[in-house]
């Protein structure tokens, strides 16, 4: 099963699927929320049909213009962003958006956020199987409005509160985004395992600023944004690694992930899929290339199925 | 389309404190490329800038599958760009968003502002093509800088060209609209409803200029610029808002696949949040 | 005392003194403790009676070897280390390096750390004004052994504790060095603001991790590390600015510095001085450039003194 | 010294799947470099990669203020720094290091494993210069690496030099140490005392030849490598572990600043914490 020498690999067939709980996917790449539209903008670049699955932009209940521009800012080996979770409302998406969404020849997740628990509840009710979509990813990097403003994904109880009614409301696997702007990914990853997470996916962005020093103001409009890209990588390698081992629930692992080498790394520190967002932007071929460099990995080490790989740091 | 584009020539233009270069590329892109429309240039092949630049389309050779890109060095991105010499590849997206209309009748008007001429050559010419009548009105720093901004292409192309320099070294002394406003009076240009008026450059120029044009009954386009992600549509970084002329509705727009050209009366100049 | 156009500046003399309450700099430019050794070892490269200061390599009462190799690994724009605290312990560090860095032309900071209450009391007390040292910061993102590891720079109250009693041992002026790997960097600045902190420092190195994919080891041989350099910069000088509006103590800012773009970032965002870390290991001469550059900054500017940047970005 | 370094040569030698390659630098520290010193190369004045890169001087040239440098591509680093042309400048820190000791009387032995060699050719011209006998053992591969790996450089040298390769394409068949024994039986290489050994080459081969030539009494340096940051001693990135020979205490010693020259019988191979 591991050997180096094992004759000629070179056409040995990988067996690529892996089984994230309820939910399986063709192979373990997926390209990001907020990173790749609603599954159409990228087709003339990367064909979705080869992808793992995509994951569209986070919805809310209503829809949002967004924040004011600038909007982004690249920064060492990464980018910050305040997009604002623009996007055009549940209702507009099930009626304009999911007609197309549920054409897409790929396993679609939905990204759903909230201000409140109410919303999550209306976002969850929407999405129950036969919908066209295939999971529900929960974005728990919100402002809580109804607290003060305080994040839902930096309070365990708040964090597992909402997972636990998403879950109650949706039939789908329910996917529990983690924010990395916390002390204790550990406990974050607890939290949400006991609301009933099916799939944890981490890492969210780093929460970032950069100065215009002409202008001596922030770049973003906004002015904190989203750390997200290469800068991000081992801090993001570093939460799987440590999540993977205090939890069971299967992580699907991303934040920096531009090569097969980086998804390899995610991988090996226990992370079953992996996502690619910013990757997108340097390289639309980034997804593809990551799913044939993991292909040949496994087969250069001598492994038959991708899953053999992961947790093999830990 | 993605593209290793093989660079085949690329020079500084007149005057280098302008740092204003000429890149022509070869590429398929050049058989699908139109006016107004970008591509997006990876200046690096590490990770130092990380993300893509977006540098209009110049000038299009269809039979020689070249590309023309004219750009200003501004940032590392762009500094970074400048040191790639002929023979070597550049990795490219494009050609990507939605480019100017070429007005059925009437004149077409182009006015620029700074380098906001670049984007407007290729429509210049293909005008040219189809024997519509075009001009360009262009304000600048001052001479220097329109040789070195590729004046002389204009000239070269056959395009009547009405220049403003700040320090009235050459052409009007003032800004652009002042020059349009001197010489459209009387004249078609000003007369609005026939006329079609493409506008580049910096976002207040082009916002005055768009509401002049607009107001003599115009129709305008305007070429708009944010800083991009994607430039697919995907992450909406590059957004702008827009009010629908019927409905009044406020909505975003896409700089990169909306745009980058977009109707001036429908761009809301001073939208925030 | 802000217009551009000023006359001709070019020979305008900037005050480049900064005040951090007791500690007076000549220049508001630092080095990182953990990056320049005892102040010798860049003498080569850098004058550091140039410099507005150094800080030492953290110490401990006990020598310590520091964690096995390897013990860097390079990333995106930054860097992993693990060196585990290696240092000559107290007794030595008095007897064998104190005499020559009293020597030093310049303002000497001693980073001391340690394990427990008891070790912070003990380095604490060892420093006393007129010592040849002028300030003492605190490195309090080391785990407390005595309560099973929990780290003191992510727990307010032991934060809290820790320099409340280093105050109470030293006459020296206090610098709270703050962990970057909480979830509220400002509960952590005014927990030490109340514990007595006379300076906070920020940030420390976020947690991170990088594998190695063909061993299938972590690339540290401690498996973690803290993550430096201009990736980090983002997160620095978003909690330096946020910290900067909720106390009010002087700031130095770090994580990053590579330039003197960078360090004016931190100054606008609310740092009164900046120290350069992972950046003299680019470039020994980054902290005299960046001097340079802060004084030719504030002079293009209209400024007179450099204080009088601080905090416009704000 | 900080220094601006002028490119003078940069090619690379021989077959190119070794990827060795060989750069001559014109630089002051050639004025002061010392047999078993080495430099701190940024290879890229971007961020990507961030961190300088060590490499050992493998000859001086004092009038000519010339440094070569043989390195092998191994990594991103490495890369980026064989894409150098003659005429571009790279920024090197150096001479770093404590170096080889030359020995006052008696013979001097160089043992290589791989491109160990390279380090090990200043030290043995320095020798030669100084009519010290000296004579190279060298383990390799196959007789391609050797050739690629500057064996010519000894020959022109006029040193002696043993080869063993793997795979007995040239030289003794098998790794150094094997052919060591063969070769020092009954001549004084073996008999110990009066004869130096300076040891440069993966780990694992560095430790059994110290502890080969430790037992028959020779006085044994060895060449440390490991990951630097500074490579001035300021950040304990780079530490091997030492036992003080009579006290027998363990301490650390800093391979840029006390190495990376350190004596065979201080090193302690396996310590772990
Ligand atoms: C659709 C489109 C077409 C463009 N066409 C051209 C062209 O033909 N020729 C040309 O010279 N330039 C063009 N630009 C602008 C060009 O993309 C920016 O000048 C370039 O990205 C700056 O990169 P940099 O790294 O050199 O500068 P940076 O260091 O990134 O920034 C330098 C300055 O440029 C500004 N800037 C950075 N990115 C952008 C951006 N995307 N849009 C606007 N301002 C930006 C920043 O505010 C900053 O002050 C175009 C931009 C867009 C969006
Ligand atoms: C004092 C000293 C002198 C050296 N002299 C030479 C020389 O003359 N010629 C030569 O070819 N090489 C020399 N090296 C090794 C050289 O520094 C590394 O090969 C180089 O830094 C690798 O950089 P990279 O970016 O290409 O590879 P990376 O991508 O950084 O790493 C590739 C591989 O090289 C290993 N590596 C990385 N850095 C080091 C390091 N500092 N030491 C050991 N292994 C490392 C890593 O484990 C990794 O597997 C020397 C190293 C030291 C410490
Ligand atoms: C422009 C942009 C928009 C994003 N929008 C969302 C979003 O709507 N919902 C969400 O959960 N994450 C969002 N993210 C975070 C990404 O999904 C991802 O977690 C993060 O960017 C780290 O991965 P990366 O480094 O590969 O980009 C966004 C990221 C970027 C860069
Ligand atoms: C190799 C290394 C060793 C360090 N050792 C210490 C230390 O002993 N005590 C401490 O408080 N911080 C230590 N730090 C953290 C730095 O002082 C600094 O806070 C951090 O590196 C961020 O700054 P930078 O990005 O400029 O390096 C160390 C950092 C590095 C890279
Ligand atoms: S740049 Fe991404 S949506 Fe326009
Ligand atoms: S590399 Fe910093 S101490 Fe050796």
């Amino acid at each position: 099963m591991n050997s180096e020498k094992g004759g000629d690999n070179s056409m040995k067939k990988i067996n690529l699927e892996v089984n994230l709980g309820p939910l399986a996917l063709r192979n373990p790449v997926l390209t990001c929320s907020g990173t790749y539209g609603f599954g159409e903008e990228y087709a003339p670049y990367c064909p979705v049909d080869k992808l793992g699955g995509i994951t569209l932009k986070g919805l809310t209940p209503e829809p949002r213009l967004g924040n004011p521009l600038p909007r982004l800012a690249e920064t060492p080996a990464g980018m910050i962003n305040s997009v604002g979770l623009e996007n055009p409302g549940l209702e507009e998406f099930l009626h304009s958006y999911l007609p197309r969404v549920r054409e897409l020849p790929t396993t679609v997740i939905a990204n759903i956020s909230g201000f409140s628990l109410q919303d999550y509840e209306t976002m969850a009710s929407a999405f129950q199987s036969g919908s066209g979509i295939d999971a529900l990813e929960v974005n728990i990097s919100c402002p809580n409005v109804k607290h003060g403003g305080m994040h839902f994904g930096t309070h365990p109880d708040s964090a597992e509160e909402v997972i636990a009614l998403v879950k109650k409301k949706t039939d789908l696997p329910v996917i529990a985004k983690l924010s990395p702007n916390v002390t204790d990914i550990v406990e974050m990853a607890k939290a949400v395992e006991r609301g009933g997470a099916d799939i944890i996916s981490m890492i969210n962005t780093l929460l970032g600023m950069s100065i215009d020093i002409e202008k001596r103001q922030p770049l973003l409009a906004n002015k904190v944004g989203g750390l997200s890209g290469p800068a991000i990588r081992p801090v993001a390698v570093r939460m799987v690694w440590q999540v993977a081992q205090a939890v069971k629930v299967p992580i699907i692992g991303m934040g920096g992930i531009l090569t097969w080498q980086d998804a390899v790394e995610f991988m090996l520190a226990g992370a079953k899929a992996v996502s690619i967002g910013t990757g997108n932007f340097v390289n639309p071929l980034a997804p593809l290339e990551v799913i044939e460099g993991i292909e040949e990995y496994c087969r250069r080490q001598g492994f038959d199925a991708v899953e053999e790989i992961v947790g093999l740091a830990l | 389309m993605l593209d290793k584009a093989k660079v085949v020539s690329h020079q500084i233009m007149g005057d280098p404190c302008y740092k204003i270069m000429k890149l022509v590329l070869r590429t398929d892109i050049a058989r699908e490329g139109q006016p107004g429309q970008f591509v997006h240039v990876q200046v690096a092949t590490g990770l130092d800038p990380l993300l893509r630049r977006p540098i209009s389309i110049a000038d299009i050779d269809r039979e020689a599958r070249e590309l023309t890109l004219l750009y200003r060095i501004k940032g590392k991105g762009t500094e970074v760009l400048a040191q790639v010499k002929a023979g070597e590849r550049l990795s490219l997206m494009g050609p990507l968003g939605h480019g100017f209309t070429l007005p059925e009748q009437g004149e077409l008007i182009l006015v620029a502002g700074g380098i906001g001429s670049f984007p407007l050559l290729p429509l210049a010419k293909a005008a040219r093509a189809k024997t519509i009548p075009v001009r360009l009105y262009w304000g600048g720093e001052d001479e220097d800088f329109f040789t070195s901004a590729g004046l002389g292409l204009w000239q070269d192309a056959g395009i009547p060209v009405s220049l403003s320099s700040m320090d009235g070294s050459i052409g009007a002394k003032g800004n652009v609209l002042d020059l349009i406003r001197e010489n459209s009076s009387g004249s078609e240009a000003g007369q609005g409803a026939g006329c079609s008026v493409a506008v580049c450059g910096p976002q207040v120029m082009m916002k005055v200029v768009s509401e002049y044009f607009l107001q003599t009954g115009a129709s305008v386009e305007v070429s708009l610029e944010e800083r991009m992600g994607c430039a697919v549509g995907a992450c909406l970084g590059c957004v702008c808002t827009l009010k629908d002329e019927n409905s009044g509705k406020i909505r975003r727009g896409k700089v990169c696949q909306d745009g980058p050209i977009f109707q001036g009366k429908e761009v809301l100049w001073d939208y925030e949040q």
